[in-house]
C-alpha cells in the first residue's frame, strides 16, 4: 500500500453529541429474529442503526457494503 | 352508535369491573368475532320490553330483538373440552380484605390497571383516591394451596404472573416500591427461573418468603403481618395489595361432567392419568387447558394441539369429510403492473408503538414520499376490524403496493399478504416497516430519535415497495411420512399418535433398546408402575404396522426440507438413506451428574433415578437404615446448570412417600430451595409433610455438605428456623440431581435447529408455537425441548405429532416465494453458484452448447448465497432483489442519495 | 465477502473496523443487545466518516466509493471472489488466514485495479491532470496508473497533451 | 357406521383455539362453541405474558 499517500489526520475524539448513522443488513432467521426477541423483552440499545432484512448474510454483495457508504453511512453493521 | 344511546350501564367485565361500558358492547378492539352484543342480563328491552333505543339508532338495522334461542343438533365424531379455568370464590378473597377494602385487587384486576387499552390506559392508581400508590404487596397462593377452601393444589401459573405484573409495574412507575409474599417461588417453565431472576435484579423487587393470613386497613393503609422462615414477625404499610387469585375448576364443571358423562377429580378438574392426559374418562371426549388442571399458556396450547392429534387420530378413516375450501378471488394483473401507487398504513399498536413514537408525525412524513397516495394511522392493524378497512381503503384508492409500518415481518407479514390475496392482490406486494420490535420497544427511552428513526425505515420501506414485483406461489408435495428421533416415551408417543393418523413413521434410537429415561423409573408420578407403562408402550409401538423401528441407529445427515426430507441413517456402519415428509425430535435428556457432594465416594450417596433403580432391584438396602437426607436443585438453578429440572422437587416427595412406605420409621429430610410441587402434585407434598418428612430451607450461599467418614455419612446444613447448623448422619444420602440436556449440539447442526443457552432445542414461538421449531417441518417433544414430567412429554409429543401431521395431512406444501431465479442470458455457467448453495437448490444444466445454471425451486431456501457471488449478476432473488436492496440503501440517507 | 471488503476499505481510505460482521442467534437477545451497543460505541469513538485516524477526507471517499462500486460490479473481481469461494468452500478451511491471504493475493489487486480506472474517469472528468497529480489523487504509484491510463489512450477515451491527462471530446 | 369428520370443541380459550385451528388444518370440521360474545379467552385480558412480557393478543 503506498503508506506515504495515507492523508494523515489528527484522531478527532469522540465528539459529544455526535450521532453515528449506521446500516445494518440483518439475516431474517438469526440477528433479525435476535433483535425483535430484545424488542420483545424491552432491551434498550442506541438508536442509531436502520435495518435491511435479507434472508441470510449470505444475500449481501460487496456492492451494498460499499453503497451504504458512499451514501453517508458512519458504519455497516452486517449480522448473521 | 348502539352504546352511545343505551341508557343502561353495565359493569365491563373485559377490564375486571374496573370500567363501565353499555348493554350492548364490544369486549375488545381485537375481539373475534368483532361485533357489537347486547348483554342480555343488563338490556331494559329483553328484561322489561321497554326501550328499544338502539334498535332504533342502529343504522345498519342490525339490531332485532324477536330473535329467540335455538337449539342446534350437531353430529360431531370427538369432542374436546376445553372450558378453560374459574375464578376463586369472593368469599375467599375477602378474608384477604377483597371487597371490603377499595386499594385490595385481585391480580386480574390489576394486568388491566396496567394495561395501555385497560380503563386508566396503563396508569397504575389506587381505585380510593386515583393517586400512584407507592408501596405495593402481592399475596401469593391465594386461593391455592389451601385446603381451608377446598384448593389444596398449587394454581402453577401465579408466581409467573405476579413477577410479571410487578414488572410491568415498575416499568410504568420506576419508584415502586414492589414487594411480594411466596410461600414458595415456583417459576418451574423453560426459562421462568432465569427471567424471574433478572426481574428481580432488574428491576428490584422485593421477595419475602412468608404467607400473610390477613390485611386490614389502618388510616387509608392496607396493614400487613406476617413471619418470615427464622421466625421472626413483621409489620408494614402498604398503598395497594394485589391478590395473585389461582386458577379454581371451571364454575359450570359439573354440568360439563353431567352433560358428556365424564369424571372430575376430587378438585373437580377433568380426571386423568399421566400416561393419557389429554383423555377423559369416557371415549372420545378429549381434554386440553386449564380444566385438566391449572396451566399456563405454552402448556394449554400444547395439550390443545396433542388433543386436535388424538381426535385426529380416532376419527382418521374421516379425514377431509366434511371440510370446505377457501376461494380467492383471480389477481388484479393490469393493477399490478401500473405505476405504484403506494398505502402506507402507520400502526400505534394501542400504546405500544404510539407511546414513544409520534404516529401522526411518521404517517404525515410517508405523505411526502414519491408513490404514496395514501397514508393513514391505525390503532391496532392486526385488528379484524382494521384489516376490513384497510382491504377497503387498498380497493378505493386502487393501491398495487402497501406498506404496514407496524411489527415485525417475522410474525405478522402473513396476515397482511392474506388481506392483499383476499383482495386480489399478489401478496408479494406489502412490505413492513418494524417500527415496535427493532424501534419504539429497544428506544424508549429516546421518543425523538426513535420517531426519526421510524421515519427512515419507513422510507426504506416505501423505497422498496415501489420495486416489489408480483411473485408465484409454487407449491410441492409431500412424501406422506416422518422421521421420529428418539425412542424414548416422548419419541414413541408422537410415532403412535402420527402413525395412528394414518401415515408411515420411522423411528431412531441411538441405543439398542427403546424406552429413554422411562426404563430407569420405577413409578410414574400418579404412582402407577412405571415399567408396565414402557412395556404396553413399546408394544404397540412394535406391532405398529405404519412404525418401522431402527434401534442402534443414528442420524448422519438430512437434507431437503418440509414435504420432502431425504436422511442417512447409519446402523452398525451401514448407511441407510429414507425420504420422509417430517421431522420430528425427541432426542430426550439425560440426569445431571452431580459435582461435589461427595457423589461417587461411597454406594450410599445417589440421584433419585438410581434411588429407584436400586428399589426396583429390592429394598435390602433399606434394612438398617434410618436417616435419609435429600437434597435438592443438584447442578440445577444456578448450581451449575442455569434453568429449574421442574421434576425433581415431585419426585423427591414421591420417593420420600414411598421410602415411609417400605419402613415408616424412617427419617426423611429434604434439603430445598424452593418446593415446586406445582399443580395437583401439591397433595404429594402436603402428605409428605402430614407423614413427618421434614423439609429444610437452603440458600444457594449455605448448600448443605456431604462429608463422608470412615465410618458412615454426614450432612452438615443451616437451618434457617433455629438459626444454627444441623449435623444428620445419614444412611442415605439422595441427590435431586437436575436435568441436562442429551448430546443435541449434532443434531442441531445437521437441522440447522437453533440451541438454547443451556442447551435444549429452541421452539419457534415459546407461547403460540412450542413444539415447533424454527426450520418448517421440523417438531419438538419431550426432555429435547426442557425438562418436564412424563405427563407433560406425553402430551407434548402429541401436540408434535399433531403439526407434524398437518403437512402430511394436506399433501402439499407451499413454498415461500423468495426464491432464487437465474437469468440464462447472462449465467457464463461458472459454477461458483452450485457449488456454494448450501441447500444443493441450483445445478447446471446443459442449454444449447452451453451450461447454464437453475433454480430448484423448492429446495431454495432464498439465502441469495448464490446472487451475491455471481459474477455476472445474473441471479435475482424474489422479494430482495439487488434494486430493491439498493433501492433501501439510497433511501437509507435521509437527503437520498444519487445512483452513482 | 467480509474479508473482501474490509481489505477494499482500507485500500480506498475507509477505517475496516467500521464494517462488522457479527452472529447472534435468534435465542440470543441479550447478545444483539450487548453487540450492538457496543459496536455503536466504537462507531462514535471513530467519529464520522472520513474523521478517523488514516481515513480519506469526505469527498474523496463519495468518489473513491463510487468507483469501488462499480469495481464491485465488474465481472473480473467477482470470478475472483466467487472462485476464492468456490475453493474454501471445496478445501473447508475458513481459517482466518487463508480467507486473508486469498483476498489479498487474489481478489484485491482486481478490485484496486478496476477502482484505480473508474476513479480515473471520474477524477479526468473533472478537469485536465497530470500524473503527479493523478497519483496522489488516486492513492496510487504511477506503476499502477500507467497501465490501465495507456489502455484507455489507445481505446481514445482519454487524451494526452504535454504530459496532462484529460478525457477526450467525442 | 361411518364416522364423522367433525368434532365440537367446548371452550374458546387459547386451547379451544388451538384445537380447532389444529383440527381444521389436519383436515376436520370443527364446532367451536363459546359462551362469551368474542373468543379469546382470559389471554386476550392479558397485557403482556411472562417471561418475555410478549404482547399476549
Amino acid at each position: 500500500m503506498a503508506q506515504q499517500n495515507v492523508v494523515k489526520k489528527e484522531s478527532e475524539m469522540a465528539q459529544e453529541g455526535f450521532e453515528p448513522r449506521i446500516l445494518g443488513f440483518f439475516c431474517h432467521w438469526c440477528c433479525y429474529a435476535a433483535a425483535d426477541s430484545a424488542g420483545v423483552s424491552r432491551y434498550q440499545y442506541p438508536p442509531n442503526v436502520r435495518v435491511i432484512r435479507v434472508m441470510c448474510t449470505g444475500r449481501i454483495d460487496a456492492r451494498f457494503i460499499l453503497e451504504a457508504f458512499r451514501c453517508g453511512a458512519d458504519g455497516v453493521f452486517t449480522g448473521g | 352508535m348502539c352504546t352511545m344511546y343505551c341508557p343502561r350501564p353495565v359493569v365491563d367485565t373485559y377490564n375486571e369491573r374496573l370500567d363501565i361500558t353499555r348493554a350492548p358492547h364490544i369486549d375488545y378492539a381485537q375481539a373475534i368475532p368483532s361485533s357489537y352484543y347486547i348483554d342480555a342480563k343488563a338490556c331494559l328491552r329483553v328484561n322489561y320490553e321497554t326501550c328499544n333505543l338502539c334498535a332504533q339508532t342502529c343504522t345498519a338495522g342490525a339490531i332485532d330483538f324477536s330473535q329467540q334461542p335455538k337449539e342446534l343438533e350437531l353430529k360431531v365424531g370427538a369432542v374436546v373440552l376445553t372450558p378453560g379455568f374459574g375464578r376463586v370464590d369472593d368469599e375467599v378473597l375477602e378474608r384477604f380484605g377483597y371487597g371490603r377494602f377499595p386499594d385490595v385487587l385481585t391480580a386480574f384486576e390489576f394486568e388491566r390497571l396496567t394495561c395501555a387499552s385497560g380503563p386508566t390506559e396503563g396508569h397504575i392508581v389506587r381505585p380510593s383516591d386515583n393517586q400512584v400508590p407507592k408501596k405495593i404487596a402481592f399475596l401469593q397462593c391465594i386461593g391455592s394451596r389451601d385446603e381451608t377452601c377446598g384448593n389444596g393444589y398449587c394454581s402453577s401459573v401465579c408466581c409467573m404472573y405476579a413477577v410479571k405484573e410487578a414488572s410491568v409495574a415498575k416499568e410504568h412507575e420506576p419508584d415502586l416500591d414492589i414487594s411480594i409474599f411466596f410461600m414458595d417461588v415456583r417459576t418451574m417453565g423453560k426459562g421462568f427461573d432465569e427471567a424471574r431472576k433478572r426481574a428481580q435484579e432488574k428491576y428490584g423487587i422485593n421477595v419475602i418468603r412468608a404467607r400473610v393470613p390477613r390485611v386490614d386497613q389502618v388510616d387509608g393503609k392496607l396493614a400487613l403481618t406476617w413471619t418470615t422462615g427464622d421466625g421472626e414477625h413483621h409489620s408494614d404499610l402498604f398503598d395497594m395489595v394485589v391478590l395473585s387469585v389461582g386458577l379454581e375448576s371451571p364454575e359450570d364443571a359439573e354440568t360439563i361432567a353431567r352433560v358428556t358423562d365424564i369424571e372430575l377429580n376430587h378438585y373437580n378438574f377433568c380426571r386423568t392419568s399421566v400416561d393419557s392426559p389429554l383423555l377423559s374418562s369416557r371415549g372420545g371426549v378429549l381434554v386440553a387447558g386449564a380444566f385438566q388442571g391449572p396451566k399456563d399458556i405454552p402448556e394449554s396450547v400444547t395439550q390443545a394441539s396433542g388433543a386436535a392429534a388424538i381426535a385426529s387420530e380416532l376419527l382418521a378413516d374421516a379425514r377431509n369429510s366434511q371440510t370446505v375450501t377457501v376461494t380467492y378471488p383471480d389477481e388484479d394483473k393490469a393493477l399490478e403492473e401500473e405505476e405504484p401507487r403506494i398505502g402506507v398504513f402507520v400502526c400505534h399498536c394501542g400504546v405500544n408503538i404510539a407511546g414513544v413514537v409520534d404516529v401522526k408525525a411518521v404517517r404525515d412524513y410517508a405523505g411526502t414520499l414519491p408513490g404514496v397516495v395514501l397514508y393513514e394511522d391505525t390503532l391496532y392493524s392486526c385488528s379484524q376490524d382494521a384489516l376490513k378497512s384497510i382491504a377497503e381503503k387498498i380497493k378505493e384508492n386502487r393501491l398495487n403496493r402497501v406498506v404496514i409500518s407496524a411489527c415485525s415481518p417475522r410474525t405478522h407479514e402473513p396476515l397482511f399478504q392474506e388481506t392483499l390475496r383476499s383482495i386480489g392482490l399478489n401478496p408479494a406486494l406489502v412490505e413492513m416497516a418494524n417500527i415496535r420490535d427493532q424501534c419504539a420497544w429497544v428506544h424508549a427511552q429516546e421518543p425523538d430519535k426513535a420517531t426519526e428513526k421510524a421515519k427512515d425505515l419507513v422510507r426504506m420501506a416505501v423505497a422498496k415497495a415501489r420495486l416489489l414485483t408480483p411473485l408465484d406461489q409454487p407449491t410441492v408435495d409431500v412424501t406422506p411420512s416422518a422421521l421420529v428421533i428418539g425412542g424414548g416415551a416422548a419419541g414413541m408417543s408422537a410415532a403412535l399418535s402420527i402413525a395412528d393418523q394414518g401415515y408411515k413413521v420411522v423411528l431412531v434410537e441411538r441405543s439398542k433398546e427403546l424406552g429413554g429415561n422411562l426404563k430407569r423409573l420405577k413409578w410414574t408420578l400418579d404412582g402407577q408402575d412405571a415399567s408396565k407403562v414402557l412395556k404396553d408402550m413399546i408394544k404397540k409401538v412394535k406391532a405398529h404396522k405404519n412404525i418401522q423401528v431402527f434401534t442402534g441407529s443414528q442420524v448422519e445427515s438430512v437434507s431437503g426440507y418440509v414435504g420432502n426430507f431425504t436422511s442417512a441413517l447409519s446402523r452398525q456402519g451401514k448407511t441407510e438413506m429414507i425420504n420422509h415428509g417430517v421431522i420430528v425430535l425427541a432426542t430426550g435428556g439425560r440426569e445431571y451428574k452431580p459435582k461435589g457432594y461427595a457423589y461417587g465416594d461411597s454406594t450410599r450417596i445417589v440421584t433419585q433415578l438410581e434411588l429407584e433403580e436400586k428399589l426396583a432391584r429390592g429394598r435390602g438396602f433399606l434394612r438398617n437404615a434410618r436417616n435419609v437426607v435429600m437434597i435438592q436443585c443438584v447442578g440445577s438453578r444456578g448450581d451449575d446448570m442455569q434453568h429449574c429440572s421442574r421434576l425433581c422437587c415431585i419426585q423427591a416427595v414421591k420417593n420420600a412417600l414411598k421410602l415411609k412406605e417400605l419402613k415408616p420409621e424412617l427419617n426423611i429430610y429434604i434439603f430445598y430451595r424452593d418446593m415446586r410441587t406445582y399443580g395437583f402434585y401439591e397433595d404429594l407434598y402436603r402428605e409428605a409433610r402430614k407423614q413427618g418428612v421434614k423439609f429444610i430451607r437452603y440458600t444457594l450461599d449455605r448448600k448443605p455438605e456431604v462429608i463422608k467418614q470412615s465410618r458412615g455419612i454426614k450432612v452438615r446444613a443451616f437451618d434457617e428456623l433455629i438459626g444454627e447448623d444441623l449435623e444428620i448422619p445419614a444412611s442415605l444420602v439422595v441427590l435431586s440431581a437436575g436435568i441436562a440436556p442429551g448430546e443435541n449440539e449434532e443434531l442441531s447442526k445437521i437441522i440447522k435447529a437453533p440451541l438454547t443457552s443451556e442447551g435444549f432445542f429452541l421452539e419457534a414461538h415459546a407461547k403460540l408455537r412450542p413444539v415447533e421449531v424454527a426450520v418448517d417441518g421440523v417438531y419438538l417433544c419431550g426432555l429435547a425441548h426442557g425438562p418436564k414430567s412424563l405427563e407433560e412429554s406425553v402430551a407434548q409429543a402429541k401436540a408434535a405429532a399433531a403439526k407434524a401431521t398437518i403437512p402430511l395431512a394436506k399433501g402439499k406444501v407451499a413454498v415461500a416465494p423468495i426464491v432464487s431465479k437465474v437469468d440464462q442470458d447472462k449465467c457464463i455457467g461458472c459454477g461458483i453458484c452450485e457449488s456454494l448453495c448450501p441447500f444443493n437448490a441450483i445445478v447446471l444444466e446443459k442449454v444449447g452448447k452451453r451450461k447454464k445454471a437453475k433454480t430448484i425451486t423448492a429446495s431454495c431456501k432464498g439465502c441469495g448465497v448464490c446472487a451475491s457471488h455471481c459474477p455476472t449478476i445474473a441471479i435475482s432473488m424474489g422479494g430482495f432483489t439487488d434494486e430493491a436492496i439498493m433501492a433501501q440503501i439510497h433511501a437509507f440517507s435521509p437527503e437520498g442519495c444519487e445512483e452513482a | 465477502m467480509a474479508e473482501t471488503c474490509r481489505q477494499f476499505l482500507a485500500d480506498c481510505g475507509i477505517n475496516p473496523e467500521r464494517l462488522a460482521l457479527e452472529w447472534a442467534s435468534a435465542a440470543e437477545a441479550p447478545r444483539f443487545v450487548e453487540l450492538i451497543t457496543g459496536y455503536v460505541n466504537s462507531i462514535k469513538e471513530k467519529g464520522e466518516i472520513g474523521s478517523a485516524e488514516g481515513e480519506a477526507d469526505s469527498e474523496t471517499i463519495k468518489r473513491r466509493l463510487a468507483a469501488a462500486v462499480k469495481a464491485a460490479e465488474a465481472r473480473k473481481p467477482r470470478i475472483a471472489l466467487g472462485n476464492l469461494a468456490k475453493r474454501l468452500h471445496k478445501e473447508g478451511d475458513f481459517s482466518k488466514e487463508a480467507i486473508e491471504k486469498g483476498v489479498s493475493s487474489k481478489i484485491l489487486p482486481a478490485l484496486r485495479a478496476e477502482r484505480i480506472k473508474e476513479e480515473l474517469l471520474m477524477l479526468l472528468a473533472q478537469g485536465p491532470m497530470d500524473m503527479k497529480e493523478l497519483s496522489k489523487a488516486l492513492w496510487a504509484d504511477e506503476g499502477e496508473i500507467e497501465k490501465p491510463l495507456s489502455q484507455l489512450v489507445k481505446k481514445g477515451v482519454i487524451e494526452e497533451k504535454d504530459g496532462k491527462y484529460s478525457l477526450a471530446d467525442k | 357406521m361411518a364416522k364423522s369428520g367433525a368434532i365440537m370443541v367446548l371452550g374458546g380459550g387459547v386451547a379451544g383455539v388451538q384445537t380447532a385451528l389444529d383440527l381444521s388444518e389436519l383436515g376436520y370440521y370443527v364446532y367451536l362453541v363459546e359462551k362469551k360474545a368474542s373468543i379469546g379467552g382470559v389471554m386476550a385480558q392479558l397485557d403482556k405474558t411472562f417471561p418475555t412480557n410478549d404482547c399476549s393478543l
